[in-house]
């Protein structure tokens, strides 16, 4: 058994009025890749979000690598190694690729320049747009500066909401392939919609419904069993 | 068959990113159109070329035969261009009655009168009410618009869509967000809405079933392109849509 | 009977009137009869101002130039002409006209832009009128002012003159009380409020809103003028203090901190600013820091801002409205009592 | 045409101090679309600090740093207090931030007294050059200098230092930037005092080209602060210069020639911006107008 490095117990959070998550457990293991699954509003952003300190936790704890860090502020969060692809990539527009990957570096060191080679080389499309203005790129080469741009840190953990929306398949199959090389270096927590993706790179699964974990497990498992697949995530 | 509204070359571009690529496009009067696209294909925004929100950067719209390109918001809602937005965009401090209300004293054409007490057109109140029945949501009447949720917003989107009475309705994914009890209510309404007479429905939405099930034709948006447009049976069968939309195996996708 | 077709509210505040008619026979000092014009006049001021912050959401900064053109142009025409009841009506015509051309032009020029850019511009405004007024010395008699005479009233009157202008001031805001609050409840006040909340929702529902806007700040423009003309008549002298932004800084406080969008707030925003100029600049004898009560007052304009931003009447409103809701078991709220209440 | 030359250094001297007040303003708009209209208030609190700590000391360079450190201090006490509870309510900014204008235009009374404060040029800028007929006075020169420099330091700062894309992701995507391990509100809170530390600064340099200095200043340069932003384009720093110039060579040659129009110049040239113009010369995309 490898060891936990991230841990929500019994979180609920509230959006306004709206009771989001409700008492959402949820685990990861360091080096697993772990999907979190469900419909359109069952909470699954909303859970990245709470654990980012975007929508802080009314009551239970996150821990991380054995900290609690249920209040802490998202940029104190994201220092301890959090890295976070938000749902529509949180791009800065008007900024070009470099400036978007320099906002994010926290030191400008030979690390950083490593981990900096490293994804270039992954996504030779950045090294290519470095000068260009980040919003003229396409929507796959925005996933991927988004997802670069999330582990240009020492990142022990990245959140990555739905890289797979509103992509054309044949990109689609390179986002996969990058958050398979992404996953040997990192811990990686994956929402995603879209089953066949969430298929091959998951290892663990949970299911959200109505802000509650109606299930989790290792992904093989769920594969056979269409019952829970009709169920939760209507297909089958 | 008419069209009721026509779109040339219609083009849009934001800096250096281009939302909506070339489109033209004819949709048939009285007839169900729906569009699909993944997110980010550009389908609000055509909506909001189609509105009067945005103004393309080039090519030309046609309402009934008359080019509209340069009208204004005003302008194409008087026509009888009405739409619903994806996000929604009520009156937040006033009540959920005087929401609609608003919108029946527009299509009144009582706008500048200042003298009359606005509850003596006891009329526009019923009528107010009459359409929050059908969306099932009159007993919020009083409530502010603020307090609603976010289901019940849709719903009130709707209603001030339906008081407007145009003929063009454009409905922005009037089901996004809702809770699985609220989307028939909604449906319904929609349904309803297709069987009066003269009226053209054009809707934004994922729901794949939702969409084959109500749309006499369909047109599908792809980077902003339209990638192709027909009957819901030519769409299904169309490979590159196949390809580029659904991706691969349907079965293997999940419904929301 | 028309008694019994009005609503209570109106009762109660036609009750008010009547008792404040009858005040001075309690207490006739002149300072109060003053204290008390000035109430009224300031109040019709910040009625005025209410239109545009509370009903529509524009926010104006030159307020202060409607005031002072109303005041000016009273006072020149009656200083020109014989001091007349013709030259009264001409003098109120003229200023009423003019304060209704600038709205006019500035709303033109900036109501389609962002509420900022109206703040700023009828600042700019405002502080060109008081340049103009300082420097056109033949005209305005520049930092000194001068004083005019108003026409005499016949016989038994003109013994009681202060008490007839303190009526005259009175009605007259009980009556620009009632044709405003009318505008707010009209079809056409309802769309002000639409545009307050959500402007381009009230494009797509057909409504533009320039002509609405534009409209409002006219209407605003004359109602300021007006008081200005009255406020020139009752102190019987102007200067260029009429046109000072401390002048649009009072309505907006007032405005505040009696509750905007209610039209009473003004009111009651005018009766506590007066009193309280009344009696901290008499403090100013016992301390100096008396006489900067200003900071005191922009403190609690601060705080009011932050943590009170419904003012008096709002707040009073929001608590009977909770009460209601109580009542009636499903949730009314806060603001849309506004239409009944009030 | 040594007279049209002489004007016109003036006039750029001028349009330069009022470049320095508007970009305090500028920048915080532009950057945390922030309308602060007690702008001007930390202008004449600049102005009045270092005339009275440069009579203090005798040091016209230390009556400056404690004009700026003042402009600090003011500044961070507004963001916390009175600009935090208000951000992205442009109204409620409005009427607040004039408020405080209020407080702080009365407190100067409070701490320096009500009357005029004469405000002495530092010796070694005393005087003028003379070039044939063009006299160049040694003030207006150095006002030219220090704004040129200001400006450059702003431009560049904001285009290329890693904190001037800190701020500008910030605009763009507050949340974003926050999820990638900054700070946003210390850096709002950098940026605020830094706009208000320059308008501070501009009040300092004010002073002894003004000779003497009194509380209402600040209204009225606010308000030709406020006018040079709307000019220029809401947020645009090239905008300002270009705006503030404009106003301040049109001020000095109707205040020669036609002397009853000079205030009503600008608002003129304001006018004509809003008539053809209205989203400013400069319009940064970002934080337009509409």
């Amino acid at each position: 058994m490898s060891e936990s490095i991230l841990k929500l117990e019994s979180i609920n959070t509230y959006i306004d009025q709206f009771h989001i998550l409700q008492k959402v457990n949820f685990e990861v293991k360091k080096g697993e890749l772990t999907v979190l699954l469900g419909r359109n509003g069952a909470g699954k952003t909303t859970t990245l979000r709470t654990i980012m300190g975007l929508n802080p936790a009314s009551a239970g704890t996150v821990t991380f690598k054995g900290e609690n860090i249920t209040k802490g502020a998202p940029y104190q969060i994201a220092n301890k190694g959090i890295g976070y692809v938000p749902e529509d990539q949180g791009i800065f527009y008007d900024l070009t690729v470099g400036e978007n990957m320099r906002v994010a570096m926290r030191h400008e060191n030979d690390e950083t320049k490593e981990r900096l080679d490293w994804s270039l080389d992954l996504f030779p499309d950045l090294k290519r747009f470095w000068k260009k203005p980040a919003g003229q790129l396409s929507g796959g080469q925005k996933q991927m500066l988004a997802i670069a741009r999330s582990f240009i840190n020492e990142t022990d953990l990245i959140l990555i909401d739905e890289p797979s929306k509103g992509l054309a398949p044949v990109i689609v199959e390179a986002v996969i392939d990058a958050i398979e090389k992404i996953k040997d270096r990192t811990t990686v927590v994956l929402v995603e919609q879209n089953f066949s993706m969430a298929k091959r790179l998951g290892e663990k699964y949970y299911i959200l419904d109505n802000g509650m974990t109606m299930h989790h497990g290792n992904m093989k498992d769920l594969e056979q069993n269409e019952e829970l697949k009709r169920k939760y995530l209507g297909i089958g | 068959m008419n069209s009721i509204i026509e779109t040339k070359d219609l083009t849009i571009a934001f800096g250096g990113h281009v939302a909506v690529n070339q489109v033209s496009v004819q949709l048939p009067e009285n007839q169900f159109t729906s569009v699909i696209g993944p997110n980010g294909a550009g389908k609000t925004t055509f909506f909001n070329l189609l509105s009067g929100q945005l103004k393309p950067t080039s090519g030309q719209v046609f309402y009934q035969g008359k080019e509209i390109t340069d009208w204004s918001v005003v302008e194409r809602t008087r026509a009888g261009i009405g739409r619903s937005f994806q996000l929604t965009n009520v009156f937040p401090n006033v009540t959920v009655l005087e929401n609609i209300r608003l919108a029946i004293q527009s299509r009144e054409k009582v706008r500048f009168n200042l003298f009359r007490h606005f509850k003596s057109y006891t009329a526009f109140e019923e009528e107010a009410h009459e359409l929050l029945d059908i969306v099932l949501l009159d007993e919020k009447a009083e409530s502010l618009a603020i307090h609603l949720s976010h289901g019940e917003k849709r719903k009130l989107e709707i209603a001030m869509l339906l008081a407007l009475e145009t003929k063009l309705l454009l409905l922005d994914e009037p089901t996004a967000g809702m809770s699985l009890e609220e989307v028939p209510t909604i449906l319904r309404v929609i349904e309803n809405i297709k069987k009066q007479e003269d009226r053209t429905i054009v809707l934004i939405e994922h729901k794949m079933e939702m969409v084959l099930d109500l749309s006499d034709r369909m047109m599908v948006l792809f980077n902003g392109e339209l990638l192709a447009e027909g009957t819901p049976e030519e769409i299904m069968k169309n490979e590159t849509v196949q390809e580029a939309y659904l991706g691969g195996d349907p079965n293997e996708r999940v419904h929301t | 009977m028309m008694l019994k077709r009005m609503k209570l509210s109106t009762k109660v505040y036609l009750l008010i009137g009547l008792a404040l008619a009858f005040l001075p026979f309690i207490n006739d000092s002149r300072w109060f009869m003053f204290l008390m014009i000035q109430i009224f006049v300031f109040a019709i001021f910040a009625m005025s101002y209410d239109l545009l912050l509370g009903y529509t959401g524009i926010v104006s900064f030159g307020h202060a130039m409607f005031f002072g053109v109303g005041a000016y142009s009273a006072a020149i025409v009656m200083d020109r002409m014989e001091a007349s009841f013709v030259s009264f009506l001409l003098g109120t015509l003229v200023a009423v006209l003019i304060g209704g051309f600038i709205s006019f032009l500035a709303g033109m020029l900036t109501l389609k832009l962002k509420s900022h850019y109206y703040a700023m511009l009828t600042l700019a405004l405002a502080g060109m009128f008081l340049y103009i007024a300082e420097r056109w010395r033949s005209v305005t008699g520049g930092n000194d002012g001068f004083t005019f005479r108003i026409p005499e009233l016949p016989g038994f009157l003109e013994e009681h003159r202060n008490f007839v202008i303190y009526l005259f001031c009175l009605l007259a805001m009980i009556l620009l009380f009632f044709g405003m609050k009318r505008i707010t409840e009209s079809p056409l006040g309802r769309v002000l409020v639409g545009i307050r909340e959500n402007d381009q929702r009230v494009e797509s529902l057909g409504y533009r809103i320039m002509p609405y806007k534009v409209l409002i700040s006219v209407i605003s423009g004359m109602v300021a003028s007006l008081s200005g003309v009255l406020y020139a008549i009752s102190i019987r002298f102007v200067d260029t203090s009429v046109f000072d932004i401390q002048v649009t800084l009072d309505a907006l406080m007032m405005t505040i901190i009696g509750g905007v969008g209610t039209l009473t707030g003004p009111i009651i925003g005018s009766a506590i600013i007066n009193f309280s100029h009344h009696y901290l600049s008499d403090l100013a004898n016992i301390h100096w820091i008396f006489q900067r009560w200003m900071i005191l007052f922009g403190a609690i304009f601060i705080l009011a801002v932050i943590f009170f931003p419904n003012g008096i009447v709002g707040t009073i409103q929001n608590k009977l409205a909770k009460r209601k809701t109580k009542k009636k078991q499903y949730d009314t709220t806060e603001k849309s009592l506004r239409k009944e209440g009030a | 045409m040594e007279l049209i030359i002489n004007l016109s250094i003036n006039g750029i001297a001028t349009g330069m101090l009022i470049f320095l007040i508007a970009s305090g303003l500028t920048l915080i708009f532009g950057l945390m679309s922030v309308l602060n209209f007690a702008h001007g208030g930390l202008f004449v609190w600049g102005a009045y600090s270092g005339v009275f700590f440069f009579s203090l000391t005798g040091s016209f360079w230390i009556g400056i740093l404690c004009a700026i450190v003042t402009g600090l201090i003011l500044g961070l006490l507004t963001e916390v207090f009175i600009i935090r509870p208000v951000y992205g309510n442009h109204i409620r900014q409005i009427l607040i931030t004039l408020g405080l204008m209020l407080v702080l235009s009365e407190l100067i009374k409070v701490v320096f007294g009500p009357n005029v404060l004469p405000a002495p040029v530092p010796d070694y800028l005393k005087g003028s050059w003379l070039i044939g007929d063009i006299t160049i006075i040694k003030y207006r020169m150095f006002i030219i200098l220090v704004g040129a420099l200001i400006f450059c330091l702003m431009f560049f700062t904001l285009r290329y230092s890693k904190i001037g894309l800190i701020v500008r992701a910030g605009v763009m995507n507050k949340e974003m930037v926050q999820a990638l391990g900054i700070n946003i509100k210390k850096i709002f809170i950098f940026v605020f005092m830094v706009g208000s530390a320059l308008a501070a600064f501009a009040g300092a340099l004010f002073a002894p080209s003004a000779g003497a200095i009194y509380s209402e200043l600040g209204m009225e340069f606010g308000i030709y602060a406020f006018i040079v932003v709307i000019i220029g384009g809401m947020g645009s720093i090239p905008g300002s210069l270009v705006a503030a110039l404009l106003v301040g060579l049109a001020n000095t040659f109707t205040a020669y020639y036609v002397p009853i129009l000079s205030m009503v110049v600008t608002m003129l040239l304001m006018l004509i911006v809003l008539l053809f113009r209205p989203q400013g010369l400069f319009n940064v995309s970002g934080v337009s107008n509409k």
